[in-house]
């Protein structure tokens, strides 16, 4: 889906997002007439030190004034990489996103990611994996790590990788993978009305505690990392 | 990965009291040694994952080389291998001896 | 009668001196291109036209560190209609357009001594047929035939600068222009400069002006590669126990004083290791005081602890400069204080006036042959073997020199027993990627059988090699008495390759026990002990610090 | 500069001067951070609770996979910490990895009253394990977020050969206060990387000067991403981490707020400069281009002296 088939599925009741350079930002009327913060990246952009500033601005301010979820759609390219940006704290500006979402979350301003399009790496992180609850639309196309860069570090053809890809989705790239590793919470239809999906997200919202190490599990994604986080958690405790 | 297992009478039990150590990481050339005190005080025991295959008659000329040496009696090796030369293999076992027998759990 | 005889004489008079007539027509044709002796670097190519001839002797600088690198693109450029099938003597065969001379038939035959970074492709080349080989030399001996068989008629050398008259003046790197300016000045050659600067008066004269015709200013500074510096953050554990068994199984007890390193990590560690382990054994003063050796940033805790006295140079080492020029005690330098390298010198220098050669190699046979040709690289000599073998032509006594000598022939009557150089291979007994030091049959041979060559190319050969050291001890070979005992001594440091486990155990142990192989055990060595805590600096920064901030490392060895 | 030679066995404190932390292992930067003696790991080795995904790869495994979690005492006072073995992988972030690191962060919003050290050493994420890797420094940023809000003081130590780049960098940016040395880096694309997708005209890697004056500790520092700059030993970090947990103050939203306000005027003030030394420079230092080549002692007066500093506003 584009953006703006996005933003006209999921707000029939209107909204005032513009996407600037790719740097999404704006309000919007959810059908129980409660407004949300929106936010995002969109046209496959880089997210650099200068995006990353205008987005948690975004959210500070809504934090001060505003009320309601916050939506952060994302059809990203990685992290810009440049040397500038870098130069800048690239990892300072990215973190400062994630947590000005990560914080909104746990007070009362539910972060709600909506996965439409690309993402990957850094952009990821600062974004739609900053949130409670990440949504994915069919036809998003996410990659941690893509594969013809993992073939030129593993030494691997990108047949053997792909063949090796059917057995687990712990590094193939893809929304399937994404959610089987319980990094993306559900999958809307994109043939319903996203406006619908969202209000039943809202009215089912998952408490604040992070538990896609559970999801994973229990999507046969990743068997180990919510045991391994349950028995340091356990040992720390019992240690003191 | 190759896996490689070698068992060996010692002549004598280790020193020492602390009941395990671990030296060494996996890298390229380099290895770690996991040394566990649990078996009979005549026994030696190494169970080897290896990345570099075809080694075996070097690896267990080292580890006959080794036992006879330091007498790693009631010991279990647990080696995990990124290539590492002969010559750091043994290093790496007689370090993992030397922190086992040295004071301390 | 008379009339035929002067006749004759005089067309034999004038017959004497082609050779400078020709020389004179060279210059005379390159002299259009050119104000006084500058010739613009546009028109190098139409210089190289000029006064090159096609089947020439040319030497193309090609050093081991420095490089003409402007020169070699504009030959590179020539009309093949008006020079082609040169036979090229150089020492250094490093940048790819030294060999695109041959793809492209600029060039025929090669005679050199190292090929280091080309080695794959100069392999490759020759058994293509697309070169043909003269020979591989060590530097002294090209350097030989320069003045014999292979004079240059022209020379495309490299200089930091010159004046307008051509005086030049080759900064630290000095290797081996005055060799080849010799060679070919002073018998009716061409020497054509690059030169990164024209000054009106340059800081000292390596080159006098009478030998050179022809500048090139080029754009950028020659290519110079630091050959040299060995990143300490890289030295392992293994290397630091060999550097050990070296220092108190070989220097300490022959008092090495005079002596050559290699330029691997094993002595790399020797040198870091001299202001701490040496001196915990007492030997500042005793060993490791006079070096023909290039400025090794590794040796600059040694010589910041005072343990050397003097140090020549076959070249430079990129970074150097302001701390040799503050260290003029050790190193040599000229009235300007910058160092003054000489190759041939120091060749020579390392070859009679050295008590010890230490370094490592690729290859080590059952008869102590050694050599870093394998199959698809060919790196050349350099000048290894004649630091790594006993002049037969020296005459003075020294205390390493004289104990070697009796060890190897205890029956002589001393007054009529050569001594004998210290010839010490050191190296782990495997190298990169597992590969085995010690083998049955070198590479070498094989490689000779398919070029066809009359000599396998050995690095050092078995009679030269006076003590082999790896992790596992030292073989001193001088001590066996026949080829049984040399193998099984060589086997008996082998380790776990091949060689080594095919050793005849009672035999090694006997060898031990006669003290031709020592353990570190049997040097109170605990190998435990060999640890990076040991190094007197373990990274680059750790010796910008000993330098007191002189030595200012290229930016590929930094890590801040 | 490295110390003379041992002789016999010497006192930890002493180790710990004389120990580079930029060399040590992940176990050995504990052992001598730490009180002598009090370091207590959680899943230790003996368990071998490997990554099960390496050997889809054909892979070696490491006991660990990779990271060292556990209780201590620093000064006396417990603390709970991580280290990662930057040797084994590069230090990347897999599965169980970085699961280990969520565990240690999740107790520590729970009992909220003891420091979380993290010892970073990492590439990012582990390739082959890309997904998981991604998934668990989410959940890491998450509960450092969590555990500062509790109250929390999560301090972050670089200083390791592998930098801490990719996501090690973004969680680096969630910590409390970080102290760096000066091979310690801190990006998020790495310098090949930059290369490899725009170009060597973008980013040189083999310039190893440039890679640290962009991404290096120093730089770091004086940008005020940092709030500690300390030589290369293992006490120097100790002694930082002691510092840091000091002034370490309450999480909130007036934190969030000056962090937004802090970089926000980093952008306006730096935003045009094409290198770090153009940085230096406009932040008042003279002769910025000699800044890589001070030692430690007088690196630290300049910085301190400029003032930059996150303390309050990250």
């Amino acid at each position: 889906m584009t953006l703006d088939e996005v933003l006209a599925s999921l707000f029939p009741e209107g909204h005032d997002v513009k996407n600037d350079g790719g740097v999404v930002s704006g309000s919007a009327t959810l059908r129980s007439g409660n407004k949300a913060l929106v936010i995002g990246v969109a046209d496959r952009a880089p997210l650099g030190v200068d995006e990353a500033i205008r987005l948690s601005r975004h959210v500070l301010d809504s934090l001060s004034e505003g009320s309601g979820p916050i939506l952060v759609l994302v059809d990203s390219d990685s992290q810009r990489m440049s040397k500038r940006d870098e130069l800048l704290g690239l990892n300072e500006f990215l973190a400062h996103l994630a947590k000005t979402l990560i914080y909104a979350d746990m007070n009362r301003r539910p972060a709600i990611g909506i996965l439409y399009g690309h993402s990957a790496a850094g952009a990821l992180l600062a974004t739609g994996l900053a949130t409670r609850v990440l949504v994915g639309v069919p036809g998003a196309t996410p990659a941690v790590m893509d594969l013809p860069s993992m073939s030129k570090v593993t030494k691997l053809s990108m047949e053997a990788l792909q063949e090796k890809a059917k057995s687990t989705p712990v590094f193939a790239p893809g929304l399937s993978n994404l959610s089987r590793m319980g990094a993306v919470h559900v999958t809307w239809n994109d043939a319903v009305p996203l406006a619908d999906q969202l209000d039943t997200l809202l009215l089912n919202m998952p408490d604040v505690h992070d538990r896609r190490d559970v999801i994973g599990k229990e999507r046969g994604g990743r068997m180990k990392a919510a045991e391994i986080a349950e028995r340091v958690r356990d040992l720390a405790l019992h240690s003191q | 990965m190759e896996d490689l297992n070698f068992q060996h009478k010692a002549r004598a039990r280790a020193g020492g009291s602390r009941k395990s150590a671990i030296i060494g990481v996996v890298a390229s050339g380099n290895l770690e040694v996991l040394a566990e005190r649990v078996l009979p005080d005549g026994e030696c025991r190494l169970e080897i994952k290896t990345a570099a295959v075809g080694f075996g008659d070097v690896w267990q000329a080292v580890v006959a080389d080794f036992v006879e040496r330091y007498s790693p009696g009631g010991l279990k090796f647990s080696i995990n291998d990124g290539g590492a030369r002969p010559d750091t293999v043994s290093l790496r076992l007689a370090q993992a001896v030397r922190l086992i027998e040295e004071d301390g759990q | 009668m008379l009339m035929s005889i002067d006749a004759e004489t005089r067309t034999t008079a004038a017959t004497w001196q082609r050779h400078r007539e020709a020389r004179d027509a060279r210059i005379e044709a390159g002299s259009r291109l050119a104000r006084g002796k500058i010739v613009e670097a546009r028109d190098a190519t139409r210089l190289m036209e000029a006064v090159i001839r096609p089947g020439d002797r040319v030497c193309l600088e090609g050093d081991n560190q420095k490089q003409a690198d402007l020169l070699s693109g504009a030959l590179l450029a020539v009309d093949l209609a008006k020079v082609h099938d040169l036979h090229m003597v150089q020492s250094g065969v490093v940048l790819p357009e030294h060999l695109d001379l041959f793809d492209h038939g600029v060039a025929k035959k090669l005679d050199y001594a190292y090929s280091g970074p080309q080695s794959a492709r100069i392999a490759r080349m020759l058994f293509g047929g697309k070169i043909e080989l003269g020979a591989v030399h060590t530097y002294l001996e090209l350097f030989a035939r320069y003045f014999i068989d292979l004079t240059p008629h022209v020379a495309l050398i490299a200089a930091v600068s010159a004046d307008r008259e051509g005086n030049l003046y080759t900064g630290p790197n000095t290797e081996d222009t005055p060799t080849v300016v010799e060679a070919t000045a002073f018998k009716d050659g061409v020497v054509i400069a690059q030169v990164n600067e024209i000054v009106d008066r340059v800081p000292r004269v390596d080159i006098p002006a009478d030998r050179v015709h022809f500048i090139v200013k080029s754009e950028k500074p020659f290519f110079v590669e630091p050959l040299f510096t060995r990143d300490p953050a890289a030295i392992t554990e293994g290397q630091i126990l060999t550097a050990m068994l070296a220092i108190k199984g070989i220097y300490a007890p022959y008092g090495v004083q005079r002596l050559n390193h290699g330029i691997g990590f094993s002595t790399a560690a020797i040198e870091l290791l001299l202001p701490t382990f040496g001196e915990k054994l007492g030997l500042k003063g005793k060993i490791a005081t006079h070096f023909a050796l290039n400025p090794h940033p590794a040796l600059i805790p040694a010589i910041e602890a005072g343990w050397v006295q003097q140090i020549h140079s076959f070249g430079s080492e990129v970074g150097m400069d302001d701390y040799i020029r503050a260290r003029s005690d050790i190193y040599f330098t000229g009235p300007d204080g910058s160092l003054r390298s000489n190759r041939a010198f120091c060749q020579t220098a390392g070859l009679y006036a050295c008590d010890m050669f230490i370094g490592s190699t690729l290859q080590i046979d059952l008869q102590g042959n050694s050599s870093t040709v394998t199959t698809s690289r060919i790196a050349g000599f350099g000048g290894a073997p004649n630091m790594g073998a006993d002049a037969r032509g020296r005459r003075h006594p020294s205390e390493p020199w004289l104990k070697a000598g009796s060890e190897a022939d205890p029956d002589s009557p001393a007054a009529l027993r050569r001594g004998r150089k210290l010839v010490v291979q050191i190296g782990e007994t495997f190298g990169d990627k597992n590969v085995p030091l010690f083998v049955e049959k070198l590479d070498a041979l094989e490689l000779a059988e398919k070029l066809k060559l009359e000599l396998a190319p050995i690095m050092i050969y078995g009679d030269d090699v006076t003590h082999i050291v790896t992790e596992e001890g030292i073989a001193n070979l001088l001590l066996c008495r026949n080829a049984h005992e040399r193998e099984q001594a060589i086997r008996g440091v082998a380790g776990y390759t091949d060689v080594g486990r095919r050793r005849d155990r009672n035999a090694v142990e006997l060898l031990r026990q006669r003290g031709v192989i020592r353990r570190p055990e049997d040097l109170g060595i605990n190998p435990l002990d060999a640890d990076r805590s040991m190094l007197a600096a373990r990274s680059i920064k750790d010796l910008v610090r000993w330098s007191g901030g002189l030595y200012a490392p290229p930016s590929k060895f930094r890590n801040w | 500069m490295t110390a003379p030679i041992k002789h016999g066995v010497q006192f930890p404190a002493e180790r710990a001067r004389t120990t580079s932390f930029n060399e040590a292992s992940a176990r050995m930067r504990l052992e001598l951070l730490l009180d002598a003696g009090s370091f207590l790991e959680f899943i230790g080795p003996e368990q071998r609770e490997v990554s099960p995904h390496l050997k889809i790869f054909d892979l070696p495994e490491q006991f660990d996979d990779g990271i060292v979690v556990g209780r201590g005492r620093l000064d006396g006072a417990p603390v709970l910490v991580a280290a990662q073995e930057g040797r084994f992988m590069g230090g990347a972030f897999g599965e169980v990895h970085g699961a280990k690191l969520v565990g240690l962060l999740r107790a520590a919003r729970e009992i909220e009253s003891i420091p979380v050290l993290i010892l970073f050493d990492t590439g990012g994420v582990r390739l082959q394990e890309a997904n998981a890797g991604e998934l668990a420094i989410a959940e890491i940023m998450r509960a450092v977020m969590e555990a500062r809000t509790a109250g929390v003081k999560v301090i972050g130590l670089i200083g390791g050969r592998s930098g801490c780049y990719g996501g090690g960098g973004l969680i680096a940016g969630c910590c409390s206060a970080l102290a760096v040395s000066e091979p310690g880096r801190i990006a998020v694309s790495g310098p090949e990387v930059i290369e490899t997708n725009r170009g060597v005209e973008e980013f040189d890697s083999r310039d190893r000067a440039l890679v640290w004056r962009t991404m290096g500790g120093k730089h770091r520092r004086l940008l005020g991403a940092a709030d500690v700059f300390t030589d290369d030993t293992v006490q120097g970090f100790r002694d930082a981490a002691l510092r840091l947990l000091d002034v370490v103050g309450p999480y909130g939203l007036d934190k969030l707020k000056a962090e937004q306000i802090r970089l926000a005027d980093r952008l306006r003030s730096f935003g045009a400069c094409e290198d770090a030394v153009d940085i230096w420079t406009a932040e008042g230092i003279v002769h910025a281009e000699d800044v890589p080549e001070l030692p430690a002692d007088q690196f630290i007066a300049l910085a301190d002296n400029i003032g930059r500093t996150s303390r309050d506003a990250r």
